[in-house]
Order: C-alpha cells, then structure tokens, then sequence
C-alpha cells in the first residue's frame, strides 16, 4: 500500500506547476479572463505542446493513455492556478464521451484533433428544467432519412462560447426524465439551426445558452448506441466529478495556505492575528478540512483504478466533502482575510468562486449526498 | 411578560403600511434598481419620508426626528422588510447626524442637520484605514494643527458611497500621546476639499460600493471639529452603540426566506420541487427556528431598552447571530439557483437566459460575506461579549 | 411590550430559588436520588404547603389558577436544583390532562388531593412499539357491561414508581396509530390486574413498565370523550414541551454558569483556561445558544397565552433548539470542565443527564423538526 | 497509489479471521461481560493471542514481538473491530513495554516484558494529576532520593484499572531546576508498596475503572528508574508519539456505525422505520461520509510510516477527528434509542424492559465523552498542528 506518484506523475505534476509559476500570475489570469474569449489560444497550445490535451486518451490515438491518478495530479495543479483554459470542458468531458461510447472512426477523427490543440469542445446536457438530473432531457432528436433532426434548447454550457465542437443529449424515445431513449451527437458547433447565446460565469470561464431549431444531423453523428446514453453520461460524470475534486483541492490548498500567511503578517492589536488562538483553532480545522477532501479523493482515485469495484459511493461522498469543506475553506479564508478577502483585486474570492462553480457542477453536496443514502439504504 | 400590541400601535402600523403602499410605488423600485439613476431614486424616497416626517425617527423632536417608540421602530423595521423598501442611507441620518446633535456646537447643528434631513448632502463614513482593521483605534490618518485649520494626511478605506458624496466624517490622528484610543479627534471634511482623492474598490460581487479615500494635506477648518480636540473616540463609540440597535436584520432577514421558499417552489429535480425535498426542508427551517429565536432576542433587547436599558453586549449578540442567518440564506439561495449560480449580469434577458435569480443569488452571497467583517467582526463581537457579558 | 415577571410570579420565582438554596444542595440531592424511591415526602408536603402544586389549577378546586408563565418560573428554578419531586408527571402531565378532559366530578375529586401533596400521579402512553408516536397505541380499553377492561403494557413511564393513581390511554376504536378511537382512562395504581415492574432512569426519576392483564374499570373512569383524547394528549404535551424547555433553560443556565466559574479559577500552563481565547470564543458559542433558546421559549409562551394562536409550530421549534443547544450547552461544559466533568460526584454531567431525558421525552429535536416541517410545507 | 493488499497480505487476513472465529468464542465473550469475571477473561484472551505470537504485534522480535508490518497491523486492527473483538489492555503492552525495550536497562528488560508478555502482571499509567491536566507537564508528584530508594509523595489520577493493578509506571518530579519539562523521571512503582493508596472514582457511565492514586512516603528502589534521572519527559514523549498510531479508531467506528444501522432498521416510529427517514439517513451518512475519509486520513499516515516516516502531528489530525466520529455515534445511538437511553443496567431482563440497546447507548455516549479529553485534549491536538504543521 502506498500513495505515492510515479516518476511520470511527478513529471507532469511538476510541468504544469511549472507553467503556472512562469506563465499564470493571478494578474496575467486576470487578463485572460478580461479578454473576449476569455482563454488563451497561445496557453492552449502550449498544453498540446506539452502533451498535457493527450494524458487521459489511448495510445492509439496520440494519447498518453494515462488514468484517473495522472488526470488528478493535473487538475489539482490546475486548480491551483485557477487555470481558465476548458481543459475539463474539452478534454475531461467532451474527451470522456467520446473515448468511452465513440466508435473507432469517431475517435480516430476527433482525439487526434483535440490532442494537437485543434478542438474546443463542449458537452451541453443541461436543460432549463433540468437542474441536476441527467435523465431530464426534453431536447429531442428525431429520425430523418438516414439522420436526425435536433431540436430543443440547452443552458449554461460549459466553454459552450468557444466550443467548435458539440456533443448533445437528446431524447430518442421514452418520456421526459427516463433513463432509456437517450442518444449522444456529436456535431459542429457553427451548424445550421444552432443559435448560440453566450456569456460569462462568476469563475471567469465562458458558457453559453444554445437554441437547436431543426437542425440536420447525418447518421455518423450519433455517438455510442442510439437510446442507451445515460449509462456512458452517468460514469463520464462520475469520473468528472474526481477530476473536478482534484481541481478543488488544489484551489482548497491554496486558500488555506494564502490565509495563514496572512495571518502571519497581518498585524492586529500589536501583534499578527495568526497568533490569537480562537483563530489558530480555526485554521485547524479548515487544515484538517483540506486533509479530509484530500483522503476522499485518494479514495475515489483508488476505487476507480480498482477496475472490478463500483466507485459511484466513494465518488458520492467525495462531492458531498467537496461541498462541506470547500465552502468551510472559502468561507473562513474570506473572514480571517477581512475586507481584503472582498476586493476583486485579491486572489481569494477568485478561488472562492470557482470553488462554488465546481461544488454546482453535478450537483452540490445535498444532491450527492442524497444518491449516496438512495445507495446506501436501499 | 406581554408580547401584544396596544390599539394605538396597531394603529401605526396601518399608517406604515398605507405610506409604503402609496409612496413606495413601482415607478420608484424600478428607477432604484436602475445602475445610474439610483442615485438621484434614493434621494426622491428620502424627501418622502422627510414629507411624513419619519426621515429620523430616532432623532430628538427638536433636531426635526420623530422620537417613536422602540416598538414604534419595531414595526415600522418590520412593516419596511415585509414590505421590501429599502432602508435610508445611513451615514448622515443614522451614524453622523446623532454624534452632530449630542456633541456638536449650535453652528454644526445648524449648518448640518437640515441638510441631512433633506438629503442635500450625501455622507460617508471615514473610520477604517489601510494598516487598521478590526483594530479601529491604530488608526494613523494625521491631523496637523496649522493655524485655523487642521492638516489631514493618510488614507481611509471601505468608504462605502465616497463617490457620490459631498461631506465624509472622519477619525483622525491629533495626537501620539497616552494610550492609542487617545489623541483621537473627529472631523468633518468636505470632499470637494483640494487633495482628496476617491480611489474606487470593486468589491467580489462584481460592484463598486467601496473606495479607499485618500486625504494629502487636505485643509480642514477648524470649525469642523466635533467637541474637543483628542476626544473623539469617545464620540464614535456612542455612536456605534447607536448604530447597533437594528443590527439583527430580523424583517429582512424574514423577507429573504420568504423569497427562498417562492424559488425552492419554482425549482424542480428530476420531477420533484425543492420545497419538498426533506434534506431543503430541514436546511430551511434550521435557518427559519434561529431567525424566530432572533426575533424574540431582538425583542428582549428591545423591551429593555424601551425600560431605559441601554443596549449593551447585547447587540452583539444580534450582530453574529443576525450575520450568521443572513449567510445562511445566501448560501441556501446559492444552491437552490444551481448553475445558474454562476451566471454574471449581463444585458441578456432573463427570460432568455432561463433563470431569474441565479445571478442574483452570486450577487447577494458575495456582497454577503461583508457583514460578518465590517461594523466590527463578529470576532471582536465575540471579544466584546466574552468581556463584558462573560468577564473573561 | 415587555417580558417582566409580576411580582406574584417573582415571588414565585424566589420561593423556589430559596428552596433549593437552603434545602436542596446537590448532596442532599444526592441523598434522595440514593434512597428507595427517589424522591421525599418531605419535600413534596414543602412543595404543597408553599403552593406550588397548586400553581396550574384552577382557583375552584383550590388552585393558584396560574398561566404559562407561572409555570415557566418555576420549572426553570425546578431545573437549576435538578430538582427529583414528580412535579412534571403529576402537576404537569397528569394535573394538565385531567384539567382539560376531567369532568367536573373527577377534577374536584382528584385535584384537591394533588394540591394538598395527596396524590402522585402518572400518565402512562409510551409502549414499547411507539417510540414518540402519541397516536400509536395498542393497549385496548373494551367495553364490559358499563365499563372497560384494561390490557395491554406501557413502558417507561415517568414516576411509574411512585404513582398511587394513573392516567392511561388506551384504545377503544380505530387502527394501531389512528388518532381517532384513542380514550382515557384514570384508575388506581394499586387496581388488581396491573403488574409493575420500576427501575431508575440516569436522571434520578423512578420509572416503571406497567402490564395491565384484565383490568376492570368502572364507566367513571373513563376521563374525557370516548375515542376523542388524541387532541387532549397532544395539547397537554404541547404545554408539557414548554414546561420542560424551561426546565432545560434552567439547566443549561446552570451548565454555563458552572463552566464559565471552572474556567476562571482552573489553571494550566500557568493561567486560568479562561484566559485561553479558543475557549472564550466557545463560552461566547454556549452563551449565545442559551440566550437563544430562551428566546424560543418566551415566544412559545407568549403564544401559549394568546388563546387565539396556535402554538404548535412555536412549541416545535423550541423543542428543536432544546435539542440543539442543550447538546451544545452541555457538550461544552462537560468538555471545559476536562476529567473533572466526568466523575459522578460532580454536577455538571447530572445535569446533562436530566437535560438529554428532558430532550427525549416527547420526542427530539429531529422529531419536531419533521412536525415543524410538517406545519411549514403542508 | 495503490491501495490494494498484496497476496501475502491477504493470507494474512484470512489466518486473523479463522484465528478470531476460534479462539475468541461464544463462552469467552459471555465472560468478558460479566461484572466479576472480566479480569481473568481478559487475561484468558491475552494468553490466546501469546500463544499465537500476538500479543505484541509492534515489539521487536528479540523481545517478543512480532514485529508486522504497518499494512498487516492494518489489517489485524480492521479484522479485530469488525469480529467485535476486544484489544488488549494497553497499559503493559503498548505504553510502558516500549519505554522499557526503548529506554530500559537489560534486568529491568528481563524483569519486566516477558510478565507483561505473559499478562502476569498488570499495569497502570501514573500521568495525569490532579491540578494538571493538559498541562501534563505541571507535575507535582515528588521523588526524593534517599540513599537506594526514591521516596514518592503525591497523586495521579484517571488511572485506569489502578484497582485491577501491579505497577504503576509514573512521571515524577525529581527536580525543580530549570524548564518544568525538566527535572521529570519516569519511575516504576510497585503497586503494593507501603503508601500506595486507590481511590475508586464513578464515572458518569456508573462504572468504576477511574482512580486516584496517592502516594504518601513510598519507597522505590533506584532500580526501578528508567533510563536517566530527570530526563523521563523525554522517553514520556516518545511513548505518546507510539501511543497515537491507531488512534484514529476507524475500524471500531466502523463496527458502531453497522450496529447503529441495524438498531435503525429495528426502530420504528409511527410504522415508519427510522432508517428510512431521510433526516436519519442525513444524520448516519454525515458520519460515514467523514469516517470513509477518515480511513484514508489513517491510511495515507500508515504508509508514510510503512515508508519510514515518524508519525507526527498527523497523529492528532486522527486524534480529533477519530474522536468526533465515535461521539457522533454514540450521539445518534442516544437519540435512536428514545425513551430507554435513560435507563440504567439492572437485574431485569431486557425482555421484560422492552429494549435491548438503550442501557449500552447510555454508557457508550457517557463513556465517550472521555475520548476528547483524555490523551492530549482535542484543545492540546489543536494547539499542537497549530505549531507543528502550520507554524504557528
């Protein structure tokens, strides 16, 4: 038994840290983020030219073909630098889909593209009514000749904006919050029919809104079997949400070590506030916080690579801690900042929020925790 | 012990809810949430107010207040959150305008509280400075004496609305003797003054409210100095005393719930509505026994001081308690807005985007987290109970 | 608006106070808890001579015709002595039921004898299958030429020991937990066919589990309307919530008061553990919680004595915060007072004792939390 | 990271299983309940695991012990709570052997281990005192020399089993030069020297295994000190550090957790089983959500000491958090078992009373609430990451 990272997980952890120190100041984010697309093309680049676009792909694609440890080491890294760039939009999802339900042609088309940088995707699976539920699709594709007609709308779509590439759940057959008769197509994001509303989210990244109206979509777009979506959504989300862990570890790190050295220096009635003890205590526990989240998601990790065990409960849990921590994280890094933890100008509400973007992403805590009680008293 | 209303009580209340539902009108919310002409709505609802005679209902009748009652106050609060009307602008009528009155000269009185009243000039507060947070009395802001005017150098920070306003009211540095809380004075600076300079903060929930005010030889006459010279600690303490008497945010507190149960009975997962999702529910009313407890703390206060009491360590009790239920609720509003959560003003309208308090939601969660840190944190709160209450 | 005390009930209030001053040390409690039945007679004729079982009746039968206030005064006191008199069974539960359901011949029969310190009553609903349910109840009550006869067990009933005389609900009608069909019944302790087996409970009470094999009872004994007494009990437990949460506030005022005095005096590292700031911050957390909960219970009260309102939802959310801030109240103090909170010869864990059977009966916090939530989200 | 157990691990397990089926029977287990007779059971059950070459997982071979690897401790400690079985009484073997093999001379080596190994002799630990608590090293327990012998005066208390008890190792002042920490000796006293005296202390559980110990002119041959005179804080210090390896209590947790979750399937209110109220569900999967990751907490220090890293703040991170678990528990026990958490033990049948598990949630959560305190409060646990891990 042991936890440590190979020599090429500490490689790769190492490159993006790497990255972040040299090239992702908080003042150089702060740019990005300002910018139209609200990425940059040139850092996008840079990750296919470190390989970092290839590390969860097969081999026979140009992938790394690397597993749920070599994805966290990244994501935490990632979090750490609250990197903007849709490298969980693309790669972790958009990515996932495809590596799991698309066919060998599918694959070998797009991977590539994402592998060299070529490919923005976005996997857009919310609905106005749907909340968390994955099942509640409304969105239908219907036949047509050979293909497909999509119509429907989906909200909030992460690097929905920037996305040339869609992939889209719609319903096939079956009622509206049913399991069966949900279908994955990949499709271009500038085709005909697509009206794209977009818009900027409280962690910087760009999502979008998209109106489908009769658009045509040729045989070879469905991905994975026709009607049997929401098993492959279900586990790409579950692996998701590690990765989304990871990143929000990383993030809970950097908020908990930033607030004490705060503490540290800031000076208070004489002395620095790191040295009442009220507020020792309470760092503490935002310390043993941060350790928590860090055993669940080894645990999940560990469970995930364990190819004969069901990580749905591990991974339940994980977000729930995710949820409870981040926001004892946040909340207590905001307070002992004081007003400095308020202005925009500082890095800590900046963490806050993503952390908060993540904690929605999938649903929150109350909402895991309640498919970990439907697992767990069954 | 008798928690009913006597007849003429009732009576008031009618008269509140009367004036809100004529004064308050639409045309007036709509131009109050409006990102340029709030300004110039809030100074409108003011001079309503002043008309009816209730701009200062705590001031002395003879200052031009209205001297209701605590329960009087009691239910015009109450009646103004259920009611969803804003509170005044604080700074003149509820933080400036008594320390003017109780320590001020006839000429302050006459020159400023008219003013005030009428909502002629627009104050803001000048306590906090860049190196001295909770710790008020480091404050290093210099008053030099030059002739018939005081020299002021330093800076001031989290000055709420030091954009939009004419006069800010100041702690200043007159002396390094004794302990720290002395040499303190209270000064009335002018902004329009040569050498103030507004330095605009954008603050986490995307809005710029707060600035940091710098002061470089900016020349103030000495006829703006509150009572004595070195005194003005004492002034400022009587006054946060003042300010914390509504602190709890009971009413509005209870206005925000009640939208959240309207949201959780819009949201619905996977065919079923938040509000009868048992995990929402008890989150909910977790929130809704503290704030009915509050209420009643917030009366017993109250009564007490309605008896002649003076609020003590009481109020802060109200502060954390009343801080923490509000954080409460912004935090539950944030997970009932789910996704939406995230999403920042823009000119796309709601109905297209899908969600109509989401980003609402972000706005009042960010701006939230303030209430617990400024006004004195609910640490030095927690200090002041375990002093004075607890004699720890 | 005020919450003054009239000089009656701060007379009240003082009598008791002197009392436990003067004659209820928590040695001489002790003493009572120790001998065979848990209780004094002695004290119980001091309890009648000073008035205090007359408190709640009303003036025709020799009462004081005191309101929730009254009651509330002296419970408080009642819980800072930790007090082991049955006055909550008999004055409370069993005096409130047969003031609200006896008829006028069995009010002037019965509550003479409690307000002269005559009668030790009991009210005996729990069964062993009903948990907090007051609707669920299987013992039978069938009608037999003009009256019933009794069968059927109740368990843990408070004072179970020491009755002479029970109130007991039985059903005449109706399914296990309907509400209809329930009726009750006030007998004998001492009627053939009842079997008794008493045990101590961890406050000092003296319960029993009561069998009933084949009890007849004649018409009279019938208290209230045939299978209408589920409104009567829920409204006497209403009350009885209220009495006891004031007992608790008493308790728990007592549980701070005792710490905050440990934590000046006791010294480590060479200060008192007082001066330690992780700690005041802690006293401030119970300080606040007790403050709170009393501001529950003035609401509840206020409410009780406007007879136009429903108390219910008030009544749930102080048995709620009972819950809450008792544990936390006595949590603290147990922790604060280090070893010394864990040895019986101390106070501090007898009063968390009565303070959690104070929270069980009639159900937890999570019990009237679901009955809260029941009244806000019908 | 890998987290799965080697094929020879896995044997492992299966030998501990098929061991704990046998020799930890129906019959031992009635024994180990029973007011008078638990002493020898107990002494009975250590026997077995000696026999089996058990009794010492952790000592070094050359004295006795068996020396397993972290990942098989693991797996003996998981195996252990989830067979119900009970540990050994740790006083012999996992705190004063240590210091003896560590800090020992060769005779009192040889005196000492193999009786402990053999559960001879029985002992206690001399620590805590009654006017220092956290503050271990405030001692006033005094050992003069006089000519052989150190003569003891003072008292300990919260000793457990003093009663049941042939030694006692304790920490004793032999002088007051320099820090407090210094000065400090660690002593072995036989327990029926002249002067010792026990005094039974009640426990808020009603069950006596609490003492005091005074120590009025006790002689103690100079032979019976371990290591250097005045330097025991420091072999006291090593010990606790051993002490705190599984203090995290996962798989004890583990086993409550499972009891509690067949307790709630038996519970029943209004017909509805209290494992199907979703508020229970909420409550048992908050402590299962923080015990899953817990386990890894302990897991992840398990193999930082498995690679040669020393157990270090760490330990008090499992400490707390192992503690607040096991009060949840019992927290949620009390409240699972209603009415009858109140009843205390006695010679009626549980038949007869109606309840099977209120009187053992009673004393469990009673008995608990010495988890926070002793051993290091969690304050002290606190205090300590505040400056070992965060530098403060």
């Amino acid at each position: 038994m042991n936890f440590d990272f190979s020599e090429e997980q500490v490689m790769l952890r190492d490159s993006v840290a790497r990255f972040i120190q040299d090239d992702y100041s908080f003042d150089a984010r702060r740019k990005i983020a300002a910018s139209d697309t609200g990425m940059s093309a040139e850092h996008w680049q840079t990750f296919a030219e470190l390989g970092w676009l290839s590390v969860p792909f097969a081999e026979e694609h140009g992938g790394f073909g690397g597993g749920p440890v070599d994805v966290m080491v990244m994501m935490e890294e990632f979090g750490k630098g609250m990197v903007l760039e849709p490298y969980f939009a693309t790669v972790i999802l958009f990515g996932g889909l495809l590596q799991r339900a698309g066919s060998t042609e599918q694959q070998a088309t797009y991977i590539p593209r994402i592998v060299e940088g070529n490919c923005l995707g976005a996997f857009a699976f919310t609905e106005r009514q749907s909340r968390y539920e994955l099942a509640d699709v409304k969105t239908t594709a219907t036949p047509d000749g050979d293909g497909f007609v999509l119509n429907g709308e989906k909200v909030v779509v992460y690097n929905g904006a920037n996305a040339d590439t869609l992939i889209v759940a719609a319903r096939t057959g079956g009622e509206q919050c049913d399991e069966d008769g949900i279908s994955l197509f990949i499709l271009d994001a500038g085709a005909a029919g697509i009206d794209r509303m977009s818009y900027a989210l409280m962690d910087g990244q760009r999502a979008a809104n998209l109106v489908f109206k009769d658009v045509r979509l040729p045989a070879d777009a469905l991905l994975g079997e026709k009607d049997k979506a929401y098993p492959v959504m279900s586990w790409v989300v579950l692996e998701a949400c590690v990765a989304l862990a990871a990143e929000g570890l990383g993030i809970m790190g950097q908020l908990n070590t930033k607030t004490l050295e705060y503490t540290k220096q800031r000076e208070q009635f004489g002395v620095p506030i790191g040295s009442f003890q009220a507020l020792q205590h309470r760092m503490v526990d935002t310390f043993m916080s941060y350790e928590q989240t860090k055993s669940l998601l080894y645990r999940a990790v560990c469970t995930l690579e364990k190819e004969d065990e069901d990580p749905a409960r591990d991974i339940h849990a994980l977000k729930v801690m995710l949820d409870r921590a981040g926001r004892h994280v946040h909340s207590e890094a905001i307070q002992l900042h004081g007003g400095m933890g308020l202005t925009d100008e500082m890095d800590i509400a900046h963490y806050a929020k993503r952390l908060m973007m993540i904690n929605a992403t999938f649903g929150d805590g109350d909402h895991h925790q309640a498919q970990f009680n439907a697992l767990s008293f069954a | 012990m008798d928690t009913s209303f006597a007849p003429e009580d009732m009576a008031f209340r009618d008269e509140v809810r009367a004036f809100f539902a004529d004064a308050y009108d639409d045309e007036l919310r709509a131009r109050l949430q409006h990102p340029t002409e709030y300004r110039e709505a809030i100074i409108d609802w003011q001079r309503r107010l002043y008309d009816k005679g209730w701009i200062a209902p705590g001031w002395p009748k003879e200052y031009g207040g209205a001297e209701w009652t605590p329960t009087q106050n009691f239910i015009y609060e109450t009646e103004r959150a259920a009611a969803g009307v804003r509170d005044v602008i604080p700074f003149g009528l509820k933080m400036v305008g008594p320390v003017i009155y109780t320590f001020g000269n006839d000429e302050q009185k006459a020159r400023f509280l008219p003013r005030i009243l009428r909502s002629e000039d627009w104050w803001c507060q000048g306590y906090s400075e860049p190196g001295a947070g909770s710790d008020l009395a480091a404050l290093k802001t210099r008053a030099d004496l030059d002739g018939d005017a005081y020299v002021v150098n330093g800076a001031k920070i989290w000055t709420t609305y030091a954009q939009h306003s004419d006069w800010i009211f100041c702690l200043v540095r007159t002396s390094n003797e004794g302990k720290k809380q002395q040499g303190i004075s209270f000064l009335l600076i002018d902004m329009a003054s040569e050498g103030v300079k507004v330095n605009p903060i954008t603050t986490i929930d995307n809005h710029h409210s707060l600035n940091e005010v710098e002061f470089n030889n900016v020349r103030v006459p000495v006829a703006n100095l509150i009572g004595e010279q070195d005194k003005g600690w004492t002034y400022a303490k009587a006054l946060l005393a003042h300010e914390r008497t509504s602190i709890a945010g009971v009413a509005d507190s209870r206005r925000a719930l009640a939208e959240l149960r309207r949201f959780a009975e819009q949201e619905v997962n996977a065919g079923k509505r938040k509000i009868d999702d048992p995990l929402f529910q008890k989150r909910l009313s977790d929130i809704e026994i503290e704030l009915m407890a509050l209420e009643y703390t917030d009366l017993r206060v109250l009564a007490s001081v309605a008896a002649g009491g003076a609020p003590g360590a009481e109020s802060s009790l109200l502060k954390i308690k009343g801080t923490e239920i509000q954080q409460a609720i912004q935090g539950l509003r944030m997970d009932l807005a789910g996704y939406y959560q995230g999403v920042l003003p823009t000119d796309l309208d709601p109905q297209a985007l899908g969600h109509e308090f989401g980003s609402s939601a972000r706005q009042a969660y960010m701006y939230g987290r303030a209430a617990t840190i400024y006004g004195g944190s609910n640490e030095v709160q927690k200090n002041i109970i375990a002093k004075a209450v607890l004699g720890l």
